[in-house]
């Protein structure tokens, strides 16, 4: 992990000359950088690959067992999803398979009382929040613009418009540091969503206010079509860090055991008051960008193929068998447990629920303008002429 | 295939090819490109992928990497890029992914694409092309179905266009790349899969001038004027209402910027009753122009107000409900039906408070 | 301090001190960041150096740090940023320094701040008061002088509002702080230095509400509707036409949204005769949507089409020619003119080939 | 100077795994990253430092003579259009008294056919490229948005809203790489334009595309009150390049040696096809933001007055006297033409130059809508009525 940024702090309060230059040697700089390669803890096959950071502890057997649960379950809610996708019963639907890593990573990094930021395809990084699913899918169900109570979950609504909530992230991190309580945010973008300028502003912000920050850049390679190589010739995406003061690291996106342990000391960093944290987890979005994506028009199946190799869930379950953290009659109780939670999805997709037409008008404002309510007169009118005609 | 070509000519008027809205626009870019190599395409996903609604498709394979490509995910950064371009002597059209995704380039649109040529006493032209998809009915989530054709209509220095028919759309756009400013040029995304032919467009030798409108059907009671994605409610109504008797007119604007006032007033003036019908949220829209230009020059041939039919001033709502949302057949014909043909005022839908008149 | 105080108390009314908007925009953020410890003040040099027009002088030195800061130079960073700090529980008011430079914030503000209640069902909302000095009239050079209100009120969601006095940018500061939603305060920036008194609003114990204009002056021939730097315009013209014998009202509407249709419709009714004067562009600005709207509501009452008096649909101009894009008294006195006292229609600004009529 | 981007384009085919990042060791980043210290030449007092970057060759004497003059007679400009500002003859003007260095040394670096993208701060560099200076005064004067034309001057408008011409710059630059020609765009932004989301835009744009850009960024440690120290907590902002992939160096910007040094190296860069670089120059702004501001609300004089030791003008005059390369009647020549200058701008601001009415109808578009037409009309009556009635 970078040092603290002490350093930057020496910068603020220089006002001559080439005062503010003095402290920036390579040194420093350094500490901001990532390591040179995605810190990893297990191989492709699960094996524990040499130590070389010290910097992260290994996560405990109970959050690595937790991990290896939640991904199970959050795959499996992922494929049911794209299931109802495909069947109609969701307009649209932007899978995360193979990102579980990641998103699993994310959330078990937290306490119950941090925030989330997340973005449109971090779902089932929700369902390891434990957020009901149904609310999850009223979006894509075309129910309502967020279904579930941001408040109440500790969640932002899944987010859109490209990095735009990361900027809120941070505002949200900085108020909740000025009330004096601990929050952390942990803020999600893509790999093409750093192009965007609101990526920029929103680590500035975060690193002048100092504010508890996670970024999570989950590279999977894609922005709909276009390669990260036509998103950025930078090194890494992780170096993007440096050129705000902001301690950065890079993971790679498909172990579980190291994206944990990345963020384990991130959210730490972040809530010990040291400031914001940038980690660029590399990883793959194994499926299309939605279902109404075709990915074969801009990529061919042995990439995909070589990335399934990597599939970050049999990589934990064979380090967690080879410890005797998990054996066949939990791998099974597992995969019961997200049947389970997949049925239970359908079932309740399967009904139709009604959504009240005067919703439309309820909440533009506190309390409707004059001019709404005309037009809610209007509706309420057209309606019950309507009822009136059946 | 020459030959082939040749045997086609020769036939006499076989039926008339029909393509969708959106290859039509494809085939206006690929035509503007052949005939003009500073035309050039990027975006967001518009190169290998074709576009997310597949208008570019196949362009960056045939005109190559160079006419048509990729660019990083950054709205302000590809309206930017396209100024430098144009300045360079290129004529680039540049395809927002969405409507509310054209919002992060607002400053570049409003304070340097709009603004260049006036700025620089005319030395700096920009003959540059901003393609939206907009508007709803196709069940989209947030964000992609804003109607957001009057922030640019209010931004002296941008022509905005929108075409109401495929043949429109092949030659509006091609008269767009021709035209030496910019203009946003504005899908309504729902009519993507509309069919109709270019035939004869592809034929004439001059497109569809901007600043015309088109009567799009003819009657003496009525004038509905619509543009984009409401023409189409607009001619349904006409239908519906011509079972009730009304005899009406619909005029399809075409362009909002240069805005055809003759052509609206003139048929006004000749059915003495208007109505306007637009997608987006009436307050302070395009709708609102056109009402009060069209009180302003045919005031004393009105018979009834202007009246407006148009989305409510709410955030387009989620799919479920978006039909509530949008104007419809029904709707036009209550304000037709609300056009004083009795002369009185109507008071139903003011709060009840205010019902007395005065303060 | 405290006896001093009630020594003042028991003095028979003093002469009532004048301040200049600045000032009393100043005052009303004080006076809101003392009631309540969560409300914060934010932006481009509104710490230490108070601000550009020196609105926020002091208010860092005296609440410190915490409460009024700077922030980096990054406008959708600081719109993006107050959305957090309110889903905090603070009550932030921003300031973007010049109107054309809230442009990059755009889609912050239409795309989050404008939609964030609606989007969770009423479980955040955004209670941010966005701070715009706005329009021209100062001589300051391009991107300094937007008139850009329309695309604000365009936007659902959002309150504009736009203070056309001394007395009302002090109470409605205090009603858009103490707001529950997001609230576009635009300031009008050639009012700055103009003076009034606050006395009576600052022992009020309500503050003006949203929704509810203002008849600045009373007149039985016709109805002159303005906001903000229009309204002084208005009165002066209003003044002028008594001379020629017509009797102005003039209506300030101090919130564009929400909008107040039945003090501005009774006007009418009882005048017969309407011009809507703005400063901003015309083209499908918020004066078409009261030019609309009064035609809707009060067409048997109007003598004449309710005519407009607006800025040029051109970029805003260099200083020397700002006089004359500005709507001036001539401007609308010559609109009054228009009002078809002898009942027949203008047509001198038609292009020649149109005076015809029809196409 | 760094290694070119070689490294880069590595990344720009992988498509598997981590292989993306088997090439960003620190290496590879170091030759993406400035210097740990701004390059410098010449001390405060014109000294020649020890070389300690052989990479930047000297400028040649002709270039370092040129330089002197072009700072001479840029300050005399700058002290002349402030005292017209303070005269009211221009509304408003923003000095860049204490810039010099990076005003003209940026302009020095650039051949006839390139471009030059300026802020509204830049206009000493303008007057060194040639420009008219009564047409660059044109703006604050109040007659025109632009007074010169960008085409002939190959000078884009001086451009107001902050960091937005950078990305135009990089449109234009790849442009004219497309079109097979060398030109070379010189894109300026201050230190607290590097906060806008264009800047992030731009600088990741030119590095996809190659653009040959140089991205001068004048630190001139304030935007209008606001500090370096509040704008950003990086080391440097030169250490903002890495993020994007862009070489990228730190100079001393009150050194007139070092600016041409780093400059022309970098024009050369990005000529030779090896994409953009980004310099940041540690400079001053010696008086207020504008005529209108009122720096003593945010900083005290004994800053101003450390900075004053460091005149970029006194240093190389130094530099070249020791050398032998000026002498007391070089000096006395240029401060005579320095005052010729300012002579005849004083005399030829003092006609007030009428503007045509109907040009405000004139460039909206080629042709004007017929709406605007009938504005047209309207005004042209309003003109002949007024004119008849005098
Ligand atoms: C501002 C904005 N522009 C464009 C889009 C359309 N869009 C949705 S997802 C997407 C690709 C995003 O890629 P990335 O950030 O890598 O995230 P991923 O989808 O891979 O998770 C695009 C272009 C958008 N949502 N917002
Ligand atoms: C987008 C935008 N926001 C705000 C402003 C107002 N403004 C003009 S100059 C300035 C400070 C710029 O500082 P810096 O980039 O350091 O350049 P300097 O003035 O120091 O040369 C500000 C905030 C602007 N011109 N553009
Ligand atoms: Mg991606
Ligand atoms: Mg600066």
């Amino acid at each position: 992990m970078p040092t603290p940024l002490e350093a930057a702090s020496l910068t603020t309060d220089t006002s001559t000359a080439l005062a503010q230059t003095a402290s920036t040697d390579r040194s420093f700089a350094r500490g901001l950088m990532p390591a040179s390669m995605p810190v990893q803890f297990l191989d492709d096959l699960g094996h524990r690959v040499q130590v070389f950071n010290d910097d992260y502890p290994e996560p405990s057997s109970q959050q690595l067992v937790a991990a290896y649960r939640a991904m199970v379950i959050g795959r499996r809610f992922d494929i049911q999803a794209t299931a109802l996708a495909k069947q109609g019963r969701l307009a649209v639907y932007p899978p995360s398979r193979g990102q579980e890593a990641c998103q699993i990573g994310s959330m078990l990094a937290l306490s119950p009382d941090d925030w989330a930021f997340p973005t449109y395809r971090d779902s089932m990084a929700l369902v390891t929040r434990g957020l009901d699913p149904v609310e999850i899918l009223a979006v894509p169900h075309g129910t309502a613009h967020c279904g579930y109570d941001p408040r109440a979950s500790r969640t932002a609504p899944q987010c859109t418009p490209l990095a735009t909530q990361l900027v809120h992230a941070v505002g949200f991190a900085s108020g909740e540091k000025r009330k004096g309580r601990p929050t952390v945010a942990m803020a999600f973008v893509g790999d093409g969503g750093t192009s965007e300028g609101d990526f920029h502003e929103a680590l500035n912000f975060a690193a002048v206010f100092k504010a508890p920050v996670v970024f999570l850049v989950q590279n999977n390679k894609y922005a709909i079509s276009v390669p990260i190589s036509r998103q950025s010739v930078a090194p890494s995406l992780g170096y993007k860090g440096i050129g705000y003061g902001i301690a950065s690291e890079q993971v790679d996106g498909n172990d579980a055991m190291a994206v944990l342990a990345v963020l384990n000391k991130a959210v730490a960093h972040a809530r010990s008051g040291q400031g914001p944290v940038l980690v660029e987890a590399h990883t793959y979005r194994l499926d299309a960008h939605t279902n109404a994506d075709d990915a074969t028009r801009y990529r061919d199946s042995a990439e995909v193929e070589d990335w399934l190799r990597r599939d970050p869930i049999p990589r934990l379950e064979a380090w967690l068998r080879h410890k005797g953290l998990i054996d066949d009659a939990f791998v099974a109780l597992v995969a019961h447990q997200g049947e389970a939670f997949a049925a239970d999805v359908r079932e309740r997709m399967a009904i139709n629920l009604a959504v009240d037409p005067m919703s439309l008008f309820d909440n533009v404002f506190a309390t409707p303008t004059p001019q709404l309510l005309e037009q809610r007169a209007m509706l309420e009118a057209e309606l019950e002429a309507e009822e009136a005609s059946r | 295939m020459t030959t082939a070509a040749r045997a086609e000519d020769i036939c006499a008027s076989p039926p008339p090819q029909l393509v969708t809205m959106s290859g039509a626009i494809n085939r206006a870019l690929r035509d503007a490109m052949t005939a003009d190599p500073d035309v050039v395409v990027f975006g967001e996903d518009v190169g290998t992928l074709g576009g997310v609604f597949r208008v570019t498709d196949g362009i960056s394979r045939d005109f190559g990497q160079d006419r048509c490509f990729d660019t990083p995910l950054a709205e302000a950064g590809i309206v930017g890029f396209a100024v430098g371009m144009a300045m360079a002597g290129f004529r680039p059209v540049i395809e927002m992914q969405f409507d509310a995704f054209a919002y992060p380039a607002f400053e570049q649109i409003a304070s340097h694409v709009a603004k260049m040529r006036n700025r620089t006493a005319g030395r700096i032209n920009l003959p540059i092309v901003i393609r939206i998809p907009f508007a709803g009915g196709i069940g989209g989530v947030e964000h992609h179905c804003d109607s957001s054709e009057a922030y640019y209509a209010h931004t002296p220095g941008l022509k905005v266009v929108t075409p109401a028919t495929v043949e429109d759309s092949y030659s509006l756009l091609r008269e767009a790349i021709n035209d030496p400013d910019p203009v946003v040029f504005m899908e309504p995304k729902r009519l993507y899969w509309s069919k109709g032919s270019i035939e004869s467009v592809l034929a004439a030798t001059k497109f569809a001038s901007f600043g015309r409108a088109a009567v799009r059907r003819e009657g003496t009671d009525v004038t509905l004027v619509a543009y984009g994605p409401s023409v189409e409610v607009a001619l349904q109504a006409a239908l519906a209402a011509e079972e009730s008797g009304w005899s009406v007119e619909v005029v399809d604007l075409r362009t909002l910027v240069p805005l055809d006032d003759e052509t609206m007033v003139a048929s006004v003036r000749k059915t003495g009753r208007c109505v306007v019908v637009q997608e987006a949220q009436g307050f302070a829209g395009v709708g609102a122009e056109i009402a009060a230009r069209v009180q302003e020059r045919a005031f004393h041939s009105l018979h009834a107000p202007v009246l407006r039919v148009a989305g409510l001033d709410i955030p387009y709502p989620p799919p479920k409900l978006e039909h509530l949302h949008l104007p419809d057949v029904e709707r036009v014909l209550d304000a037709i039906a609300r056009l004083q043909w009795d002369d009185d005022t109507d008071t139903r839908f003011l709060p009840s408070d205010s019902k007395g008149g005065a303060t």
